[in-house]
Order: C-alpha cells, then structure tokens, then sequence
C-alpha cells in the first residue's frame, strides 16, 4: 500500500464518531461572521447595523485576488458590527447578526435530489466558486478559486483528493464519503474540468475501508476518477506529502504542487463546489466533528458558519465536568480555544475536548539527541536544533537549516521522549526568520 | 469556566515514549547478557556490577547536589545505564576501588563536565572503561575462568581471551590453525562461555537485546548493521587474503566486544550521529577502526577505542551530513 | 620611554649590534660550558658502567673495544680492571623487540660469564607496564647467574625469568638484550 | 613504506597535539568554530613543510659546517619569523584569496612551538630532507585533524548545557584528554 | 605601579597559565612529576628574568620597526644559555625536559612580558615583573605536576606514598589535559567568588 517515505508518525487513531451519521445542528439564535475566514484579504463588509439578510446573502466581499466572499448563514438582523476573538486567538472583525426564522436566498436550489449532468464551462466553474466564496476545507481554508487559475506557462495534468483525514479523532471527511460520495465525485468532476485534467485521484486512508469501498464503487460511474488507498501514517493529508504518497512528485522546497503539475483539494471543498455550481449554494455551513473521550454524545454536524462552539457542545451532551481543554481542529494541528463563544468558521473541522489530566504537557527534559524527531520530520529537518537556534538567538542558522520549510505538522513534538516544546520554538524561530527575510527584502 | 480551559499550542497529544521509558528499555534489554555473565561468572559479576551501578548513580548525584547545584537528574535512568555499562565492560574479578574509580570517570569527568544527560560528546561508560585499562593494566586485563559460581570473586585462576590469545599467539610468529585449539569454538563463543568482561561473552544473550530494542523502536538498525557489516567485510578480505594470518570473520564477531559495543555501545543516542546517512558513516568507521587496532595495533580488542574516536567525529558528521530533505532541490542537476 | 625613531641605518645598526652581542655572549658560554657537557655525556655511561660491574681503577671508556655479535654489527664493551686485571665487562647492549621497539641496556659480567648487574639505559616502554624492568624486584633475578646453566627466557617460553606482570614483551625483549650480550663475549672468546 | 609509517605515526599514534603537547595554544584558542579551524590548519600545513625545508638547510649547510650547533634556537626562531613574514607579503601579492583565507593566521603560527618543535625534531630525529618534509606535512595533518574535531565538537557544546565554571578552556582541555585517551588505540601500529 | 602587586599579580591574579593560559605545552609536556615542573618553571623564570632586564635596558635605544626581531634574539640567547648550563650541569632533567627548553622562546609569557611591559618600564619594575610571572608560572607547574604524580604514582616529588602504581593515566598525555582543565575550572570558580 503506498505512503509517503520520509517521517511520519502514527498516533492513536480515537476515531469515536466514524460510525455517527451527519446530523443537522439546529440554526442557533445568533451568529458571528468572521471577515477572515480563509487564507489572503479580509473581505469588505457590505451590509450595515440594522440591515435584514438572507441565508446565502453575500455579507462581506472578495477584495483582491487571493480572498473570498462571505455569505451570511442564516436570516435575520445584522446586530452589530464588532471585534470578535477568532478561535487562532486574533481579534478579527465580525459581523453579528440575530436570527429570524430561515429563509433562504431563492436562487438556492434546496431540493434533496442530486444533479449529476452539467454542461457548465470551465471558467464558469471557477467563477462560480469565487461567488460562493468557496475556500479550501481541508484546514488551509485557501480560496479555490485561486488554485483553480493555473497561471500561464504553468500546467496541471492531475487533480489529487485529499480524502486522507489523517488527524486523529476527525471524521467529517470520513462521513462526508460516506453519505455525499456522489456529490463529492459531481464536485470532482467541476474541479477536474474547471483544471482541463483527464485524471483524478482520491487518496483514503486505509483506517477508512468503508470508505475506500464505497468511493471506488461510485467512481466506476466517473471518467477518469480512481481511488487509492494509503497507509495509515500522519501527516498523509498535507499536500506535499500526499502527492508523494500518490504520484510519487517531490514538490520543491518553496514551491507549490502546480510545480510538479498537481492540485490537491480537499473532499469537503469538493463537496462545497458541487453545492455552489450545480445548486448554487454558497459556503456557509460545513460538517463538523464534534468529539473527545468523555463528551457523552459525539458526533459529526452540519453546521452554519458563525455558531457558537459552545451550541456544538451543547448538542453533544454539553461540557462534561473534566474538561481541561478544547480544540478548534485536529490534536496535531487544531489550535486550543480560550472560550466556548468562538464562532465555528469555514475551515473548522472538529471541536476535541480533552479532559483536565491529558491537557497538561509534560516538564520538558534535556534533549537527550536521540534523533527521534529527526526520523519523524516529513520534510528532512533537524527539529531538535531548529528548536536550540532559535533558543539561542541563531536565526542565520536557523534560516540555513530551512526552518522556514517547516509547516507545522507537530510530529516532531507528538515523538519527543523528553516532552520538549519542538514545534512551539520552531513557530518562534520561523516567524522571526520570515520577518528578517522580509525585512532583508524590503531594503534590497 | 471558560477561563479553566487550558490554552497550549499544537500537538495537543503526546506518543508514550518519555526519556525514562527509554532508558528502562535499555536495562530490560540488557538483563539477559546480565544472567548470562551471572551464569558463567558467578558471585564476582554480581559485586561488580552492583557496585558499578552504585556508584554511578550516587557519583550523579552528588554532582548534581553539591557541585553543579541543580536538581539531581538520577531519575530519567541514564546513570544506571552507564553504571550497567561499565560494568558490562570490565572483568568480573576487578577491585572494588578501581570499579569506583572508573564510575567516577565516567559520570563525573566524562558526563556532568559537560552539563549531563545529552551534552557529553563521549560515551561515559567507555571513556571509564578506556582510562580504567590504561591506568590499571595488569587488573584489566586478567580474566577469570568462566566457572559459574565456582568462580571466586577474587579468584587467581586466569584465563585470556580468545583476542588476546589469537594476538599474543601471532606475535610469536605461530600461524591461525596452529592457536584454534586454545580458542573456544564458535559454539561456545556464541553461548559465552570464553574469557572476557563480564557483559561481552553471551552473543546470544546480546542479541536477544538487540531484537527487543529494535522491536520497541529504542534505537534502529543503522548502527549496530553497519558496524557489525563492516567488520565482517573487512576481516573476510583479510581472512581470504591469509586465512593463516588473519581470523576468520565470525571469530572477529563473537570474540570480545564487538556485539556489546555494536548493540549497546555504539548506539548511545547521545554520541551517536542524528540521522541515517550519518549513522551508517559512523558505523563503519567503527567497525575499520576495531579492525584495524585489533590486527595491527598493539589491544587485542579494539571496539572501545574505535567508539570513542568515532564519537569525536560524530558533530562535525552532524553539522556536515544531512538528513535528505524532503524536495531539496538538485542544483544544475 | 621614548621610542627611537625607524631609519633603516639604525634599524639595521642596532639589529646587527644585538645580534653580534647575543652570538658572543652565546659563544663564551658554549666555550665554558661545552667541556661540563661533554662530561655529563661521559659520566652517564660511567655510572651505568659502575652500577653493573665492581669497583675498578681502571678508565673503562678509554679502554673501550668492539666485538661483532654475529648479526652484522657490533657492541661496545667496556673491560673494567682493579690493578691491571680484568674483573668484568660491561656491555653496552640493545634489543628491538621491547614492546616500543628499541631498549638500550648496559650489562656487566663476570670474566667467567656469569651476571653481575644490569642497567637499563634508554626505553620507550609503557609507563607502569615496561618501565618496571628498571625495577630492582626484575632485573636481580639475573644477578650471579650464568646463562650456560640460567637459560635467558621468561616463564612462558620455558625459561627461569619471572616475567613482569602483563608485560612479558619488554620482559622477553630484556633477556633478548641480555642473550645478545653473553652471545657476544662468548664468540669473542673472552675469559 | 617507511614514509607511510610516518605519516600514521604523526597523525594518529604520536599526534603532535594529543601526545607530543605541540602547538596547544592554537589548539585552544582556534577551535571554536569549524571554519576557523580549517583555515588555520591549511596555514600551519604550509608553513611547517616551509620552515622544515629551510631550517634543515640551514641545520645541515651553516650550523653544522660551520660547528655552531648551539645557534639551532636562535637562527630558528628567526627564520621562522621571518619566513612567516615573507609568506605573508608574497601571498598578498600572488594570491590575494589564499591571503584571505590564510592571511590572518599567519601572524599566530611564529609563535606556535608546533613549528619550531617539528623543525627541531625533524633534525633530532636524523631525517633526510624528505623525511623532513613528509614528517613536517603529517604532523600538520595531525594537528589539523585534532583542531578540527575539537571545533566541532565545541560547535556543539556552544549549544549545549555546559557548567558555568567549565565553559571555555576547560571543557576543552577535558575533551582533548578524551581524545588523547581514545587516540591511544593506535598504539602498536607503528613501532 | 605597587612593586609588591607588580610581584604578586602572577601568583593569582595574572597567573600566567592559570588564569591567562599562557604556556600551556610546556605545562602540559613537563609535568609529569612535581621535580620536572620545578625544573621546567626555573628555566622559564630564568629567561623571564634575564630578557626582562634586558629588554627594559635596551628598549630605549631599539627602533619601533625591529622591535620584535630583536627581542627574540634576546630571548633566544637566554634560552640557548639556559639550554647549554642544563646540558652541562643537569643532564638528567635536560633529558627529561627535551625539547621544552629551546621552545621557551615561543612562549608567550617570554614575549608576551617583553612587548607588554618590560619594554614599557623600568629595569627593577621589569626585574620584579619577571620574576612574579616566572614564579607564578613555576608555582602552576609545581602544583600541576603535584597533581598529576600524586595520583599518577603516588607520590610527590619521588616520594612514595602507596605501594604500587596510582592512577597511571595522570602521568602520560590524556591526564595531563584532564588535570590541567579541572585545575583551571578551579581557579575559575575561585575567583568568581
Ligand atoms: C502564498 C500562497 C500562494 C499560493 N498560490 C497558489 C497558486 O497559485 N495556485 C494553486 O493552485 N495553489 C496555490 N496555493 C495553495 C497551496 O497550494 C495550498 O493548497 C494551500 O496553501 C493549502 O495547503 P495546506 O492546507 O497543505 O497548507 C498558494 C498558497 C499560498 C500560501
Ligand atoms: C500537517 C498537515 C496535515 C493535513 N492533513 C489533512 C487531512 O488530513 N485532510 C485534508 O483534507 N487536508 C489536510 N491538510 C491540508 C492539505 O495540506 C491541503 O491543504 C488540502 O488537502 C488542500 O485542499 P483544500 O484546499 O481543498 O483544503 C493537512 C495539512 C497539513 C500541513
Ligand atoms: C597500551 C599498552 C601498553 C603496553 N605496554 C607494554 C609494555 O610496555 N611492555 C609489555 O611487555 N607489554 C605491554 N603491553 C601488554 C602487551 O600488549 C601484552 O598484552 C602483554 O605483554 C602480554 O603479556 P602478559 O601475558 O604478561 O599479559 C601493553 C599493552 C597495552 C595495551
Ligand atoms: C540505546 C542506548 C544506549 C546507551 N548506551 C550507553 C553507553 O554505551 N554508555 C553510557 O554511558 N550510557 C549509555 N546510555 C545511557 C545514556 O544515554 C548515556 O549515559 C548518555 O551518554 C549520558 O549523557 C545509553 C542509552 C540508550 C538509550
Ligand atoms: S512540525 Fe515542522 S519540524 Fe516538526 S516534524 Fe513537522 S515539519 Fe518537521
Ligand atoms: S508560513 Fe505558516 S501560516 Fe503561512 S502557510 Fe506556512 S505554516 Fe501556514
Ligand atoms: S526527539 Fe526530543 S530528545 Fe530526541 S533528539 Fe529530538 S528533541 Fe532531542
Ligand atoms: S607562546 Fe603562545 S603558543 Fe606558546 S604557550 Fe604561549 S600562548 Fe601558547
Ligand atoms: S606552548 Fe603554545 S603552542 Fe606550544
């Protein structure tokens, strides 16, 4: 079975909720709508205090290229517009709109039925994916619309599915296979057009079987659409490395997977464009996981953007009595939240709650060089010295030593046997060296 | 409520392994080679090695205690595997005094100096065991006879080992097939039962180690492969070049140290190199060196020094060999 | 203080005027002590003489003579006398199998053949191992034996030595030495 | 042959910095980065196999015809002194990037005993000039080897948790007792 | 300058191996027993002494520009006397000593205290300066070979104290490097306190 050859770890997997079917979560009483939901530009406000909006009403503008729409989730009155702290812990702006009722814009076809013929064109697609503000779902929230535009000179032979889901506990990929493989496989087809590629595959962790089975069954109906199961390894599900696991393309350090004539997204965002071109839906609601090993009632929701964690929370049986700590995302990468009030967003996955004993890290110890985080880094980096340079201050060093190809997957610090804060220095240090190189750039 | 909640960055999770695990699986894996030295040694290998073990320990903290003035580290188990270690690497018969001698060597000297756990750049246990033979030659280097525990602690009756019989024998000019019959057969040497410090006779023993730290993922297999390859590729070639000459390669593998040093020596996490490529570099630059010593120099057995000497070269391979990293680009092909 | 100005007359007066000072004073002390020097030299060999060999009133240096050891080159003995007859040899003697390679002894006899003494003079041996045959518990055992009865070999190789502890190299490579002396006065034919 | 066993010997088994204690303070004081150590040991090489050249000319063609053996200290030291200037000026002239490289070593390496004690061994050891030289290069070899391994292992210990009272000197002189210790494996390849 | 400071600074304060690690070779080759670090530390003194006075007298008239040249050729004239009374009338020690003696010239300390201050002072104060620094660097030899025979063979200045052998690895070259660290880190911690 085929994966990735360089690092990797293999957490234990807790899947919980891979047998929960996808619930809808009732539409909560408020929300909060973050600007910033994706990777480049906040988006424009467009609406004011006071002003009435539908569900799937643009409230806030693309502004430049690399950025997204934002629609409003539900109907009602816009509140206020304020601050919001973000669950990356920034302040961002927000828009907070009251609920009333449900009503949606009427382009929106709402019917159960799935479409499976369209005669859309390319561009369309791509434009149709920039109005619904569709961004990349497997967590880089990236605007899809921007992946889609190969750019001149540069060519795409094979689109990539990032069905991995490799962080432990999520399952939102896993379900979405498994009740919307149909739609998901629509979506691919969009995408494959929109790139002019003859091929698709969609890579699936081998912890998912039902999964693997299912999809492969569907794809049999699709032109050009395989699927290829993986080894279960972390962190399978980050592009490069799983372009590497499937085709077996090394993407250059610095560069992108267009450079070795790949594009990878993710099957929520596939399942997003199916819903935006065929039923023209913008994104404004996604499936989340809801887990840990003390919620009482886990599972995976359909959520509007902009609900409170804490309503998720409240639908899993609330917060049980233990909880030391919760995690917007995965355990490897998702980001520790400070309140129960931040608004689910586009990039949200899953929400963990670990209970107050597992929540504390161990003292970290003397690095006793036992290379570990070595052989676990996916990218052939030292972390333990990226984690002395930047203890000590040595940011030329740690440039060299190519802190900045780091993209944070957390293995190194997941295997170190003397518990030492790898990635947190590593974070450190590759911001530091991005501002420097920045700076150097600037005087130039 | 909300202002209980824990706010740390990623990982959230953590593996199990922790610093004393490791280092408890390095003792576990060591145990066999312990019965077996009791075994053939008796009541000596027993004193030695606890008085090693001992004094290991106790030399760490008191550094720690009363001379560095921080918080003694004897938990995270490295002294009692440096103290297992030494004694691993000394005859069973050795003094008390010379046994404490050498721990201080090891912890103190070769150690703490460099701020402990993970800074010293020598293996402890063989930076003591290297000193102990140059300043106590004559203790060093008599062996008792594998009697079990008929052997006294003290007892005069000496035998060599098959290295230092195979050397002292070719520097009489006496050809390989004339000294076979004072050397053990490789049976015996693979079941331990030959002259030699008190952890290195039992290949069998060691190897039963090995196999538990690969399979618990203490260490990998580069080091202990590439030292052990090597060695029979190059005592092979010299043995097909002048079997009468040179020893075969299985002698040079079972006899002395080469699978002590091999499994456990050389492997040490923190004088060994930090990635693959350097690792196997490192491996056979240990396994030329015995050879070397061991058929040119004046040591029967030169696993020890070969360790050492690799272990001074194993930063510049640190800072100079790579890990391969992922998408490096090729410049101009 | 001052610093004297950099001309290149003065540069080179004052450099040469240092120089030649310096060299004359070297000069005189060479000249004085040059002879003490040569003594030193001298006195060693005749201590080591004197320690393997008994009283003499002779002047063993100047009476010095070489014998062939049959191995291609030669030894220097030096015949100690008291009132004009001969009392012992002592034989400056060598051996290349020390455990460093050379050791230099200085070994007395008995016109008869028999050991009276044996000095070590030069040795690159092992500090603790080797350097124990300078030691008196080593080296006596050869006093007042004759090696026509006293083979020269250590215990190992059949002989009477004791060797040192865990330094049989040197110990062998010693009565190699030794061997090579008696060998010598034997086929030079001296009584 | 007998030049590989110099080489050998040099280098590892007599290694002029861990076993003749030659050249230490260089040793100590341009080890603490690999590069440095490096650009040093490139100097040293060349100005040892020099000064070996010149100063066994000058032993074997003036002090010795002309019977003044006991000049060897002072004509050395300032032939050497004066050979490091002249390399100095010519490198700056001929090859400004092997100045670079080299340049600011230069005035070390007058002081360093490692160059007056090779040339006065050279001549103590009764070599013939290419002996000289091939000894003069190893031992430049030997203690590049010995600088080197020391920067780099002091390049790691600048990262590590050394003891406030150890750091520096100290530490240093404890690990290049190590490697003495670990070098003395050699012992025996070379007699 | 206090002429009894200028005499005591290369006892602590300054000591030349000790605290400025100046001379290490020597201190490192010539200490393998208390006496040959005495005989080693008396040479170097003897040199201090001469081309300090020396160096003081002449500096008045010696041009800027040959300054050095000519200060190693009255070191080394110090030293090849100090070489030849050896020879002749210590032969042993001579012998044991080897080459360190003619190396004295490149000894920092000689030259060091000749450029830094001999030349820079009056004859007594360069006299005084001399034979502090030589004294200090005989003391630190002294106390190093101390070190490395008592526990090297047990003894102190051949004086034996136990039966057999010590610690043998004191008296040859990886010992000399380990005592002579931990005498500084000593020293070190002496005078941060
Ligand atoms: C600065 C930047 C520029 C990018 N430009 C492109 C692009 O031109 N074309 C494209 O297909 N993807 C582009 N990407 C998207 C990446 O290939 C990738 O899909 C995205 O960063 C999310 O990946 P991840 O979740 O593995 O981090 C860009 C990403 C970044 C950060
Ligand atoms: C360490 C790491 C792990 C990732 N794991 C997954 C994953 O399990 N599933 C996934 O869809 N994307 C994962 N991603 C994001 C992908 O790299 C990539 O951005 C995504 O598949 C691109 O698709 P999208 O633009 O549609 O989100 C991971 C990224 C990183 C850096
Ligand atoms: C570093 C070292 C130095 C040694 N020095 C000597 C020596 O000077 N003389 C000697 O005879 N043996 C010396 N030996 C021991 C020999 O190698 C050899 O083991 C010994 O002579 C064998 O004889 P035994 O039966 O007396 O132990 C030395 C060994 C080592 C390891
Ligand atoms: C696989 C392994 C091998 C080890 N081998 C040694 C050894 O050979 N000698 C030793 O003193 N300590 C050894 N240790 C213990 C510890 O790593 C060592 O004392 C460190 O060098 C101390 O900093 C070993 C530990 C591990 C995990
Ligand atoms: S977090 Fe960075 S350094 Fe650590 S393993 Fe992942 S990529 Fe490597
Ligand atoms: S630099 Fe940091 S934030 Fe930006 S893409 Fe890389 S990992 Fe993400
Ligand atoms: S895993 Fe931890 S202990 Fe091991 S080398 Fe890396 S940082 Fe050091
Ligand atoms: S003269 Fe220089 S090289 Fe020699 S001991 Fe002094 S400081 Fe060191
Ligand atoms: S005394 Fe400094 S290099 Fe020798």
């Amino acid at each position: 079975m085929k994966t990735f050859t360089k690092g990797g770890v293999h957490p234990p997997e807790n899947k919980l909720t891979a047998n929960c079917p996808i619930e809808y979560l009732s539409v909560p009483r408020s929300v909060t709508i973050p600007v910033s939901q994706h990777i480049g530009a906040p988006a424009n406000v467009i609406v004011n205090r006071g002003d009435s909006v539908l569900t799937g009403q643009v409230i806030a503008e693309s502004k430049g290229f690399v950025s997204a729409y934002i629609h409003s989730s539900v109907s009602g009155k816009v509140n206020k517009i304020d601050t919001v702290t973000d669950s990356t812990g920034y302040k961002q702006t927000a828009v907070f709109i009251d609920v009333e009722g449900d009503e949606w814009v009427d382009t929106i076809d709402r019917s159960e039925e799935i479409v499976t013929e369209s005669d859309i064109s390319g561009n369309e697609i791509v434009q149709r994916c920039l109005k619904s503000g569709i961004v990349g779902l497997g967590g880089a929230t990236f605007p899809s619309h921007v992946k889609l535009t190969v750019p001149a000179g540069k060519k795409c032979n094979i689109l990539i599915i990032n069905g991995v889901e490799c962080e432990p506990y999520l399952t939102s990929d896993h379900r979405l296979m498994l009740e919307r493989g149909e739609e998901v496989l629509m979506g691919v087809s969009l995408l494959m057009k929109a790139l002019n590629v003859e091929k698709a595959v969609v890579g699936i962790e081998n912890n998912k079987k039902d999964a693997i089975e299912h999809i492969t069954k569907l794809a049999t109906a699709f032109q050009g659409i395989s699927v290829c199961p993986l080894k279960v390894k972390y962190p399978q599900g980050a592009e490069k490395q799983l372009i590497k696991a499937i085709i077996n393309r090394e993407v250059p350090s610095g560069k992108l997977p267009l450079d070795v004539n790949a594009v990878v997204h993710n099957v929520g965002t596939c399942f997003a464009v199916y819903e935006a071109v065929l039923k023209n839906k913008p994104l404004f609601e996604r499936v989340v996981t809801i887990t840990g090993h003390s919620v009482s009632r886990p599972g995976n929701y359909m959520v509007r953007t902009g609900t409170p964690v804490i309503n998720l929370i409240e639908a899993a049986g609330g917060i049980p009595e233990d909880t030391g700590k919760i995690v917007s995302g995965g355990p490897m990468m998702g980001k520790a939240i400070c309140s129960t009030e931040v608004p689910i967003v586009k990039g949200t996955s899953g929400i963990v709650l670990f209970p107050a004993g597992s929540s504390q890290r161990n003292t970290s110890q003397p690095c006793i060089r036992c290379a570990k985080c070595v052989a676990a880094c996916p990218l052939g980096l030292e972390p333990f010295l990226l984690m002395t340079l930047t203890e000590r201050g040595l940011f030329e060093r740690a440039e060299k030593e190519r802190i900045t190809d780091c993209m944070e997957c957390g293995s190194c610090s997941f295997i170190c046997p003397a518990s030492r804060p790898l990635l947190d220095y590593i974070r450190l240090g590759k911001s530091t060296v991005i501002k420097m190189a920045r700076e150097r750039i600037s005087k130039k | 409520m909300s202002n209980l909640l824990k706010v740390s960055p990623s990982p959230h999770i953590h593996g199990n392994e922790t610093t004393r695990k490791l280092m408890t699986g390095v003792i576990i894996a060591l145990m066999p080679a312990l019965f077996a030295s009791v075994f053939y040694f008796g009541y000596g290998a027993v004193i030695v090695t606890v008085t090693s073990v001992v004094s290991c320990v106790l030399f760490e903290y008191l550094t720690c205690r009363f001379i560095l003035h921080r918080p003694a580290t004897i938990s995270d188990g490295s002294a009692l595997v440096t103290g297992l270690l030494l004694a691993f690497n000394v005859p069973s018969n050795l003094p008390v005094y010379i046994i404490i001698i050498g721990a201080f060597v090891s912890v103190v000297i070769a150690k703490m100096t460099f701020g402990g756990l993970g800074n010293n750049p020598f293996n402890p246990a063989l930076v003591g065991r290297v000193f102990l033979l140059i300043s106590f030659p004559v203790q060093m280097t008599t062996w008792p006879l594998a009697k079990g525990f008929a052997t006294g602690y003290t007892d005069a009756v000496t035998g060599a080992t098959p290295l230092a019989i195979l050397k002292e024998g070719l520097r009489n000019g006496e050809p390989v097939s004339g000294l076979i019959s004072q050397i053990p057969t490789p049976a015996q040497m693979f079941m331990g039962n030959m002259g030699g410090s008190l952890g290195e006779v039992a290949a069998v023993a060691l190897i039963i180690g090995l196999i538990y730290m690969l399979v618990r993922k203490i260490i990998t297999w580069h080091v202990p492969v590439s030292v052990i390859g090597s060695i029979a590729i190059f005592t092979a070639i010299l043995w097909l070049a002048d079997p009468e000459k040179y020893a075969d390669p299985l002698f040079h593998l079972l006899a002395g140290g080469v699978l002590l040093g091999a499994i456990f020596m050389a492997t040490d996490y923190v004088t060994s190199p930090m990635n693959p490529k350097a690792m196997i570099i490192y491996g056979c630059g240990i396994g030329i060196i015995t050879v070397i010593i061991r058929v040119w120099g004046a040591y029967p057995e030169g696993v020890s020094f070969a360790i050492l000497i690799m272990n001074a070269f194993v930063p510049l391979m640190n800072t100079y060999i790579k890990p391969k990293r992922f998408g490096e680009v090729i410049k101009n092909g | 203080m001052a610093k004297r100005e950099s001309t290149l007359k003065n540069m080179v007066l004052s450099l040469s005027l240092i120089a030649m000072v310096a060299s004359a004073c070297l000069g005189f002390v060479y000249s004085v002590t040059a002879k003490p020097i040569e003594m030193a030299g001298l006195n060693k060999k005749l201590e080591a003489i004197r320690q393997v060999v008994p009283e003499f009133n002779n002047d063993p240096n100047a009476e010095m003579f070489r014998l062939p050891t049959g191995e291609g080159d030669s030894l220097d003995i030096y015949p100690a006398k008291r009132d004009g007859e001969i009392i012992g040899y002592a034989v400056n003697t060598y051996t290349n199998n020390g455990f460093s390679g050379y050791i230099g002894l200085m070994a007395g006899f008995k016109p008869d053949g028999t050991i009276i003494n044996i000095s070590v003079l030069s040795h690159k041996e092992t500090p603790g191992l080797g350097t124990k045959m300078s030691d008196p518990q080593f080296s006596d055992q050869f006093k007042d034996k004759n090696p026509v009865s006293f083979s020269l070999k250590v215990k190992r190789d059949g002989g009477p030595v004791d060797a040192i502890t865990a330094a049989t190299i040197s110990s062998r490579a010693f009565c190699d030495a030794v061997e090579r002396a008696y060998n010598t006065l034997q086929k030079g034919g001296l009584k | 042959m007998e030049y590989i066993l110099i080489i050998i010997s040099a280098v590892f088994i007599n290694n002029i910095v861990l076993s003749q204690f030659l050249g230490i303070c260089p040793f100590l004081g341009v080890s603490n980065k690999v590069n440095t150590a490096i650009g040093m040991s490139g100097a040293v090489t060349f100005v040892l196999v020099l000064a070996t050249i010149v100063t066994y000319l000058i032993q074997t063609y003036v002090l010795e015809k002309l019977g003044i053996g006991f000049m060897q200290t002072i004509t050395f030291i300032l032939v050497i002194a004066a050979l490091v200037q002249m390399v100095e000026i010519i490198l700056k002239k001929i090859s400004p990037p092997l100045y670079q490289a080299l340049g600011i070593f230069l005035p070390l390496i007058t002081t360093n005993c490692a160059v007056l004690g090779v040339a006065i061994l050279v001549i103590k050891k009764d070599y013939n000039l290419l002996e000289g030289v091939v000894y003069g290069a190893s031992n430049a070899i030997g203690f590049g080897l010995a600088l080197i391994i020391l920067a780099g292992i002091r390049e790691q210990l600048d990262l590590a948790d050394v003891p406030k009272g150890m750091k520096g000197v100290p530490v240093s002189l404890i690990t290049a007792g190590i490697l003495a210790l670990a070098f003395m494996g050699f012992t025996g390849i070379v007699k | 300058m206090n002429e009894i400071q200028n005499l005591t600074k290369g006892f602590f304060r300054e000591n030349p191996l000790l605290v400025l690690v100046l001379g290490c070779c020597p201190a490192l080759a010539t200490t393998s027993s208390a006496f040959n670090g005495l005989g080693m530390g008396a040479a170097t003194t003897f040199v201090l002494l001469g081309s300090n006075v020396v160096i003081s007298l002449l500096a008045g008239i010696i041009p800027d520009k040959v300054r050095i040249p000519a200060f190693i050729v009255v070191i080394a004239s110090f030293v090849t006397i100090i070489d030849l009374v050896m020879q002749a009338f210590s032969p042993e020690l001579y012998e044991t000593l080897g080459i360190f003696i003619p190396l004295i010239v490149v000894n920092c300390i000689v030259l060091g205290r000749a450029e830094a201050f001999a030349s820079k002072n009056r004859v007594f104060s360069a006299f005084i300066d001399g034979l502090g620094m030589g004294l200090g660097f005989t003391m630190a030899l002294v106390i190093l070979g101390s070190i490395r025979e008592l526990l090297g063979s047990g003894a102190l200045f051949g004086l034996k104290f136990i039966k057999g052998d010590g610690i043998l690895v004191f008296i040859l070259a990886p010992g000399a490097f380990i005592a002579l660290g931990y005498l500084i880190a000593l020293i070190n911690r002496l005078k941060r306190t």
